[in-house]
């Protein structure tokens, strides 16, 4: 294996709600390869999007990381200041988001847009930010990127924003990129075509990528590994084709076994019963007992590890009835 | 390990532990019971009200009667805030002036927002032409000064405490109608509004029932502010000499009066001047516990 | 075949669309042409990207919207030019379930009174006989009595939507117009809601008219189904046909496009160039030809005509025969 | 006050002024410049500074001379006969002389001039019709001027006292747009006159007469007191006029701060509808004359600066005589009204301006008569408003009390009681809102209209006083006394007593 | 953007004739009689009535509606019934004091309220949005002529900085002006404050940080200028309510300006001055919002394109 880019180990992260610290992502660690994407996946709510803000540093301020490290390259990010944070983020880091539309400032020009980070991070004069900043949107396969340099948000597509928001993103050539859900706004045929762009980057540059979703079909068309995460918690990691192959977890079960597959035929689905618990009333013991067909005492008693299933260690879970019985349920 | 539960593939929800229910009402009041500066606003509110109803009951001086041998005196153990140029208690006549200065200003912003919300309703919901009128009409009356379309209504109708409310009423009347017009334009947005068209409610149905409770919250916000413009306005009519300016106190004409006395006796513009001060901070500062308190997106 | 009980003919809207502050205003055609049947007990859904038309096409069957042009027949009675109150009540016929489970449940409505408003409107019940039977549909649709009295912030968006199903269902509608009922829900619970729309079809024999993005979703719940691109229908064929033999290049992207949950699974992808035209400016000829990998300079020109290439299967494409 | 009018006296008396201009600070504003067509008494005092008149009143209120040198009037009050002073300028450079005075005549009495001083000479009649009080102007020589009057009109001479001269070539150049042009006699130069802000004089180096002291003057109108105080202080004004009576204290601290009174012809008092029922008693219009204790409003009202009213008319009025004064005595106010029936009292409205002054005075009234059971409801309107509600046929009159004030800018008895007394002077035609009748008053009038003998005036106006004192068509409540402030570097300017302020004769101390 | 300005011009010239005759008919509906208020108290009935004629009061009211009506297409406003100067000899002076003004105080008012807003919003929750709302809250909540009033007697009176009234230099206009801005200061900070915070809750803001974008490029260069839209829509709407604040400002600080004029005209019934002056606040008004409306179609694009 080869050096680990980013490197998530115990991260929490918590939020004061009335007063009182509500923990959205607990004891959560991953780890990213140059050139990897990584998917997440789980339910809405389950702190995806909080654990790659803790990432980028770019927390709400009724936020704090009580606990964990985040390395990049060996880096520790919680160390760094402001300014440091500051000089990683878009150059070692970039991120792009759910909402392309949204995510990019209506008032200002694209132009304007993708040189401010170039001009940032580099030491450009404006002629040669503003070539770059042709050349990225030209790399993303935008079709008349001096059109688009010129316009406002507004005047693009869906489609053509997120892959404006790649182009930023990729414009200081990051090691990592976090994709928090890049393709949830976007229809089918659109977000064909963005999730071919994100390949083809990480294939040319070996940028190594987050993924963040909540739609399997994308993890399992895009990503070598999967972590799946409920309520804050990881409950299931794997390699992606392990993980669709023979889920372990009764969630990731669950999950997989709810998605409708094309060309199927199934004409009713199973589901998970119930709904994600609130951050607040959490149950105490496994997060998912109340709505696991498997519960037993144990399982609302205390809550599991997350440990190693197999030998080569790249399986984890976190389940009593795996632990005691050693095999799936 | 066996399926504990294979039998229905509709899974009942029902079984399900709700958070606690909770009347909207007592959330409400549990979110607002944090904002510290409104609470204590509410309740210095309410002590002003309460003052008006009571007042007069209570004050140690009979507010009218005047004392030619203690004119204009300064704070004393005797008139805790000294007295005005009739020899006044000038604490028992601000304590009893509440009653008037409130009636009339809480009562000038009823009957305002009670037109501008009906109007704004109508114009919102209905749109088109009507929306046209009722804006323009609006707008002939935003582009008088407030003050002095209130002058001009005091002129007409003469001077007195019921014409100061019913000018201030009037200039409440567009900007209501402006605010409870937006409102309603985005409310009738509301996938909801659609939906009960969708159930063949009627157009009165869908204004009164699924349209006008959505206009409530800033219809409160604003009511709480425009009380406070028209604590000012009144007293700024008094200034210029049209306020309500009779025998019986109100807090706008103690101002205006006091202010000749500026050097002699300040306390005559000072007292007057901070309890307005303190009355209209404490309604716009209630206005905005309320309006955080109601915006989901500050919570 | 029975008489169908909802038919569509040639219906168009179109809507002025705001242009900017220094220019004029332009026509937006959000649906154009569009026509097809709906038969009693079938499930036919439209499917098709964001901005195609398929709310539009939705809300005029609903009467929220007036067509500018085209006839809507339901049971065997032509609704689109009713008024407004001829219509109410026809309302209790077709019922409509939205996309949205938050916004479309009024915050300030308890649950009871949210799903006994049909009743109030269209029947004489009194006011105990409307909380029983409330009880009785918030049963039918998987929540308590109790939550009768709570208000809709107080649920998460399965049960919302679950309480706009039983809202709809109240007044025992002949057609439920469900326009993407679950694609703002999670997927475990969008699994929850969908079994619960079936099950409700078996057990009150109701005709579902199902608008989704989503053709893994379609592919579960419908009998027939109706792609949509740019405001017209491209293709209708039933269930299996369409997901077999889909003939249209643009239906064939689509299915090409969804991602499988498979990591085994390795398909060949038609990838589609470019975006979606603008609806106010459609292109001419095929509207699909921007877009399509076979166009020809007669795709360029001439509006295809829609043929029926197989029984209830209807292509509009000028080459129906190509394959990749 | 001091017998000097001090109230208070500098004593810093040897401050000196840093420039030679004099600021003055007035309350209303300098609406007029054309002295034909003056609105109020600071108009008055501007165009002084520019216009002279025939005759003036000296600081003693005597007339004098001023543009004419001397003057006769005949013994049946008819013909009047002026020198003229030979050699005077206007500021154009052309020539005072009679030709200039009838050419002023001339152009007052235009119709189409649509100009206030008109009525002075112009009666309008009931029919529409117009009576000329004067008969006849000539000018025998350049510097003589005989005027014949149609009818005898004692207030003549005083009228004069109003009307200024003003450059016949200037008036023909301009016309009615004068006003933005001045062209007169006086000491001053106008230089410039923004209504609303300010109107600026140079010293006149033509001038006559003895010329004044300062350079420019500088007319500031600023309406809040409090504000022109504080100009006084910081020394951006060097007069300011009038000082309220509460403002005395806040001055006191300054050291080179005088603040001086003058005795005014202002009236104030109540008038009461004599038609109305419960006014028509004489006991009660008494009664409630002895329910005001004056001197309390004096020191109310104006700190202490006024008098008692002593007749209907203040002291300063030609052929004024001292009435019994109704003391302050709420006993035999009560009395009275017991007599009159009324021992419960009644309600009545109390009309009056809307000025936080005039609301303090009518609030202060309402105060009084509760002490005999009359219960006052004060209704202060606009000014526009109650001439509306005043000026109305006798049957619709609503009138019950005004809260009001006169001074008769002529100084003259028959100026000060005519229109507001005289029987057939009740509205809607005149200000008798009393609705005074008496015909023994009437005629006492008209006699000493008839004749400038001052003896034979005085016995008709003391009667006529006596009549109306008694009768108590009014509240008598009293004459406050004009309150200005100076720098004490500053001398030679002073207020009148009609409220018009002089600065001919400015000097700054340097 | 011709076309745009013009067809919203060629619009506003119904609303103008709509409003002179609101206007003429409210103005005469007021009771009181100039004719008598010029003749004074002890004038005679006849003598008022040959005012009256003088001034034109006597005929039918349409026919004097007609009568203005010509006068305003050829320009003659008639004239002041005070003196007989034209409407607009009587106005022209008076419009630059209250334009300087209304501009001093908009332009202070705007600089300082959106700074204590913006300062609010950045500082959410903490001690200086605390101090920050205060100030702004305090603003509102006074009745500027007490504020006139205080201001004199602390920076005239009690430190002799700055001069009591009159506008000779600009150092004269800064007591005014800050008792006319106070009130709209406080409006601007409040509402630059709940922009800022919404806008700041923005998506493309959290894409601004995730550039690396130092925090004060973050808020002036994303959040503000998008909140600048909405601000700019309330600071137009504030312009109207300024001139009923001039009128107080004016009176405490001896100003000669229109609000002053306006008032005095309104109790002298000096109906030709008060007409002139009330169609002119309404076109100001109305022009006001139509710079607004252009000035927010070239801060945000998306109105300004399709
Ligand atoms: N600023 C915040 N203040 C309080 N709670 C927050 C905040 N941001 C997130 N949370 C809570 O943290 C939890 C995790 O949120 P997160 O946004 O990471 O979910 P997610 O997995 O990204 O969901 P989605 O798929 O909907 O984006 C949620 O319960 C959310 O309510
Ligand atoms: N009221 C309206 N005014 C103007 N344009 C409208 C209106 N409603 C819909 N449109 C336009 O009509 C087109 C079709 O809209 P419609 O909502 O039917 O699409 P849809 O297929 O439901 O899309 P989505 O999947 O996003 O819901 C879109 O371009 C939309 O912008
Ligand atoms: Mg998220
Ligand atoms: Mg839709």
């Amino acid at each position: 294996m080869a050096e680990k880019l980013l490197e998530v180990k115990n991260l929490r992260t918590e939020f004061k709600r009335d007063k009182t610290w509500v923990t959205a992502v607990n004891n959560v660690s991953f780890s990213i390869q140059p050139g990897e994407i990584l998917g997440l996946v789980g339910e809405s709510g389950c702190g995806k999007s909080v654990t790659s803000l803790s990432v980028m540093g770019l927390l709400a301020r009724n936020s704090k990381i009580s606990n964990g490290e985040i390395l990049l390259n060996g880096k520790d990010l919680l160390k760094e200041d402001k300014k440091g944070m500051r000089k990683i983020r878009g150059r070692e880091v970039a991120m792009i988001f759910q909402e392309p539309m949204n995510s990019l400032n209506p008032c200002m020009r694209i132009e304007k847009q993708l040189t401010e980070a170039i001009l940032l991070h580099n030491n450009f004069s404006k002629e040669e930010a503003h070539n770059r900043a042709f050349e990225v949107l030209k790399s993303v396969g935008i079709p008349e990127p001096d059109m688009t340099l010129k316009s406002y948000p507004h005047q693009l597509s869906g489609g053509m924003c997120q892959r404006v928001m790649i182009a930023m993103a990729m414009s200081c050539e990051p090691e990592l990129l976090i994709a928090d859900e890049p393709t949830t706004a976007l229809d089918v045929t659109i977000q064909a075509q963005i999730l071919e762009l994100m390949e083809e980057i990480r294939a040319k540059k070996n940028t190594g990528i987050l993924m963040i979703t909540h739609d399997l079909g994308v993890v399992a068309e895009m990503c070598s590994r999967v972590v799946v995460m409920y309520a804050g918690r990881i409950v299931e990691e794997a390699p992606v084709h392990d993980l669709f192959a023979d889920p372990k977890h009764p969630y990731t079960q669950g999950l997989i076994g709810s998605v409708p597959k094309l060309g199927s035929g199934v004409e009713s689905l199973p589901s998970i019963p119930g709904s994600v618990p609130d951050l607040s009333v959490m149950p105490k013991g496994c997060k998912f007992a109340p709505r696991c067909k498997y519960a037993t005492d144990i399982c609302h008693l205390q809550e599991p590890e997350l440990v190693s299933i197999n030998e080569a260690g790249t399986r984890k879970c976190r389940c009593h009835l795996l632990n005691k019985s050693g095999k799936e349920a | 390990m066996a399926d504990k539960n294979t039998t229905s593939t509709i899974n009942l929800a029902a079984a399900e532990e709700l958070p606690k229910a909770q009347s909207k009402f007592k959330e409400f009041v549990k979110k607002f019971m944090k904002r510290k500066t409104a609470v204590i606003s509410l309740a210095f509110i309410v002590f002003i009200i309460l003052m008006a109803i009571i007042g007069p009951y209570v004050v140690p001086y009979d507010p009218q009667a005047p004392d030619y041998t203690a004119m204009m005196q300064g704070p004393s153990a005797a008139h805790i805030w000294g007295t005005n140029e009739y020899g006044q208690d000038v604490f028992s006549r601000l304590m009893v002036g509440t009653r008037l200065s409130l009636t009339c200003a809480l009562t000038a912003t009823i009957i305002g927002t009670a037109l501008g919300v009906v109007l704004g309703l109508i114009a919102g919901f209905y749109g088109g032409i009507i929306d046209s009128l009722i804006m323009r009409c609006c707008d002939v009356l935003f582009a008088f000064p407030d003050i002095l379309l209130a002058i001009a209504v005091v002129a007409i109708i003469g001077q007195g405490m019921v014409n100061v409310m019913i000018a201030v009423a009037v200039f409440t009347v567009p900007s209501f109608a402006r605010i409870i017009r937006s409102a309603t334009i985005s409310v009738k947005q509301a996938p909801y509004v659609e939906v009960a068209r969708s159930l063949g409610c009627s157009n009165m149905r869908i204004l009164f029932v699924h349209i006008f409770p959505g206009t409530i919250q800033s219809m409160i916000v604003n009511f709480t502010m425009r009380v406070g413009t028209a604590i000012l306005a009144a007293s700024s009519l008094s200034f210029l000499g049209f306020g309500a300016n009779v025998t019986e106190p109100d807090w706008g004409s103690m101002l205006s009066t006091g202010r000749n006395y500026l050097n002699t006796a300040p306390h005559m513009v000072l007292f007057p001047g901070i309890l307005i001060f303190l009355t209209v901070l404490a309604f716009n500062l209630l206005g905005d516990g309320l309006r955080d308190t109601l915006d989901p997106k500050m919570n | 075949m029975s008489e169908p009980l909802l038919s569509v003919k040639n219906m168009k809207k179109t809507f002025q669309a705001n242009g900017g502050m220094f220019s004029k205003k332009k026509l937006v055609h959000a649906v154009n042409d569009v026509s097809f049947d709906i038969y009693p007990g079938e499930t036919f859904s439209l499917v098709g990207e964001s901005g195609c038309g398929k709310s539009t096409t939705g809300k005029l069957i609903d009467h929220l919207i007036i067509p500018d042009s085209g006839e809507i027949w339901f049971e065997g009675k032509e609704i689109s030019k009713l008024t407004e109150k001829e219509m109410r009540s026809l309302r209790s016929d077709i019922q409509m379930v939205f996309q949205d489970p938050y916004g479309s449940l009024n915050p300030r409505m308890k649950v009871q009174d949210l799903i006994g408003e049909p009743l109030l409107i269209h029947t004489n019940m009194s006011a105990g006989e409307r909380l029983k039977k409330v009880h009785e549909l918030l049963g039918t649709v998987g929540l308590s009595p109790s939550h009768g009295e709570r208000y809709p912030h107080e649920f998460s968006g399965g049960q919302r939507q679950r309480i706009g199903i039983a809202r709809a269902l109240t007044v025992q509608p002949k057609l439920i117009i469900a326009d993407e009922p679950v694609s703002a829900l999670d997927v475990s619970i969008q699994a929850q809601v969908l079994n619960l729309l079936q099950q409700l079809q078996k057990d009150f024999n109701l005709t579902y008219l199902f608008i989704s993005h989503d053709l893994s979703v379609v592919e579960m719940i419908s009998d027939r189904i109706g792609v949509m691109y740019l405001g017209t229908i491209v293709e209708t064929a039933p269930k299996k046909e369409l997901y077999a033999n889909p003939r249209h290049p643009y239906t064939r992207a689509l299915l090409s496009a969804v991602p499988i949950p498979d990591p085994d699974l390795t398909k060949e992808r038609i990838t589609l160039k470019g975006d979606l035209p603008s609806p106010s400016n459609p292109p001419s000829g095929c509207l699909f030809h921007t877009r399509c990998p076979h166009c020809t300079e007669k795709c360029k020109t001439q509006v295809p005509t829609p043929v029926e290439i197989a029984p209830g299967h209807i292509v509009k494409c000028h080459y129906p025969e190509l394959t990749e | 006050a001091d017998e000097n009018g001090y109230i208070v006296k500098a004593t810093n008396e040897d401050s000196k002024s840093s420039d030679n201009d004099l600021v003055i600070a007035i309350e209303g504003s300098v609406s007029s410049m054309d002295p034909a067509n003056i609105p109020d008494t600071n108009a008055i005092s501007a165009t002084r500074g520019v216009y002279e008149t025939l005759v003036s009143f000296d600081d003693n209120q005597e007339l004098v001379g001023k543009l004419a040198e001397s003057w006769e009037i005949s013994d049946d009050s008819l013909t009047y006969t002026f020198k003229l002073r030979q050699g005077v300028k206007f500021q154009d450079g052309t020539d005072f002389n009679a030709a200039a005075f009838k050419a002023n005549y001339d152009r007052v009495v235009d119709k189409d001039n649509n100009l206030r001083q008109r009525r002075t000479f112009i009666i309008a009649n009931a029919d529409g019709s117009e009576t000329s009080r004067v008969e006849s102007i000539e000018t025998p020589d350049d510097y003589t001027v005989v005027i014949k009057l149609a009818k005898a009109w004692a207030p003549f001479i005083n009228r004069l006292t109003q009307f200024c001269m003003i450059s016949p070539a200037a008036l023909e150049e301009y016309g009615n747009d004068i006003m933005n042009h001045p062209c007169g006699t006086g000491p001053y130069v106008c230089t410039e006159w923004e209504e609303g802000d300010h109107t600026s004089f140079a010293r006149n180096e033509e001038y006559w007469g003895e010329k004044p002291g300062v350079d420019t003057v500088t007319i500031r109108e600023v309406p809040e007191a409090g504000a022109r105080t504080a100009m006084l202080q910081t020394g951006e004004a060097d007069f300011i006029y009038p000082t309220p009576s509460d403002q005395i204290e806040a001055i006191k601290g300054t050291d080179d701060v005088n603040i001086l009174t003058a005795d005014s012809n202002i009236m104030r008092y109540v008038t009461l509808n004599m038609d109305l029922e419960q006014l028509s008693d004489v006991k009660v219009r008494q009664a409630m004359n002895y329910a005001i204790d004056k001197d309390a409003y004096i020191q109310l009202m104006y700190s202490g600066y006024g008098k008692p009213a002593t007749s209907v008319v203040p002291s300063i009025i030609g052929g004024y005589e001292e009435q019994e004064a109704y003391t302050y005595d709420v006993e035999k106010a009560k009395e009275l009204m017991k007599e009159a029936g009324y021992e419960d009292g009644f309600k009545l409205t109390l009309w009056g301006d809307n000025t936080t002054q005039e609301i303090k005075g009518m609030t202060f009234i309402s105060q009084q008569l509760a002490q005999i059971g009359i219960e006052v409801e004060v209704q202060p309107m606009e000014p526009a408003t109650v001439g509306d509600k005043i000026y109305v046929d006798k049957d619709e009159a609503e009138i019950n009390m005004w809260y009001v004030n006169w001074s008769a800018s002529d100084f003259t008895m028959d100026g000060s009681l005519r229109s507001l007394l005289y029987s057939s002077m009740c509205p809607p035609t005149s200000a008798n809102t009393a609705y005074f009748n008496d015909a023994d008053f009437d005629k006492d009038l008209d006699e000493g209209l008839a004749t400038a003998n001052e003896e034979e005036q005085a016995k008709y106006y003391g009667d006529a006083q006596k009549i109306a004192w008694e009768a108590c068509p009014w509240l008598f409540l009293g004459n406050d006394q004009i309150i200005y402030s100076t720098k004490s570097y500053l001398s030679g300017v002073y207020v009148s007593p009609d409220g018009a302020f002089n600065f001919a004769n400015a000097t700054l101390a340097q | 953007m011709g076309r745009y300005l013009g067809k919203r011009l060629v619009s506003t010239i119904p609303l103008l004739l709509v409003i002179s005759f609101v206007v003429f008919m409210f103005i005469h509906m007021i009771p009181g009689d100039p004719a008598r208020l010029i003749a004074g108290q002890d004038a005679t009935k006849e003598d008022v009535a040959v005012v009256r004629e003088q001034l034109g009061l006597d005929e039918p009211l349409l026919v004097q509606y007609g009568q203005y009506m010509k006068g305003l297409f050829t320009g003659d406003l008639g004239n002041s019934i005070k003196n007989g100067k034209t409407v607009a000899e009587t106005i022209a002076p008076r419009l630059k004091p209250t334009i300087m003004l209304t501009f001093s105080s908009m332009i202070w008012a705007a600089i300082i309220g959106i700074a204590i807003g913006i300062i609010a919003a950045v500082f959410h929750g903490r001690i200086l949005d605390y101090v920050g709302m205060v100030i702004a809250i305090a603003g509102i909540s006074v009745p500027s002529f007490w504020l006139g009033l205080e201001l004199i007697q602390l920076f005239s009176v009690g430190l002799g900085w700055l001069p009591t009234s009159g506008l000779e230099t600009w150092k004269s206009y800064i007591l005014p002006s800050l008792t006319m801005g106070a009130g709209i200061m406080a409006v601007l900070a409040r509402f630059s404050r709940s922009s800022m915070l919404e806008t700041m809750r923005e998506d493309y803001v959290r894409t601004a940080r995730a550039k690396g974008l130092s925090e004060s490029l973050v808020v002036m260069r994303h959040a503000f200028k998008n909140s600048l839209i909405e601000i700019v829509t309330v600071a137009g709407l504030q312009i109207g309510g300024l001139l009923s604040g001039s009128v107080m400002a004016e009176t405490v600080f001896s100003i000669p300006g229109l609000g002053r004029l306006l008032v005095d005209s309104i109790q002298l019934r000096d109906y030709k001055v008060v007409q002139a002056l009330l169609l002119f606040f309404a076109t100001e008004y109305i022009l006001i919002n139509l710079v607004v409306d252009v000035l927010y179609g070239v801060i945000n694009p998306r109105v300004r394109y399709e």
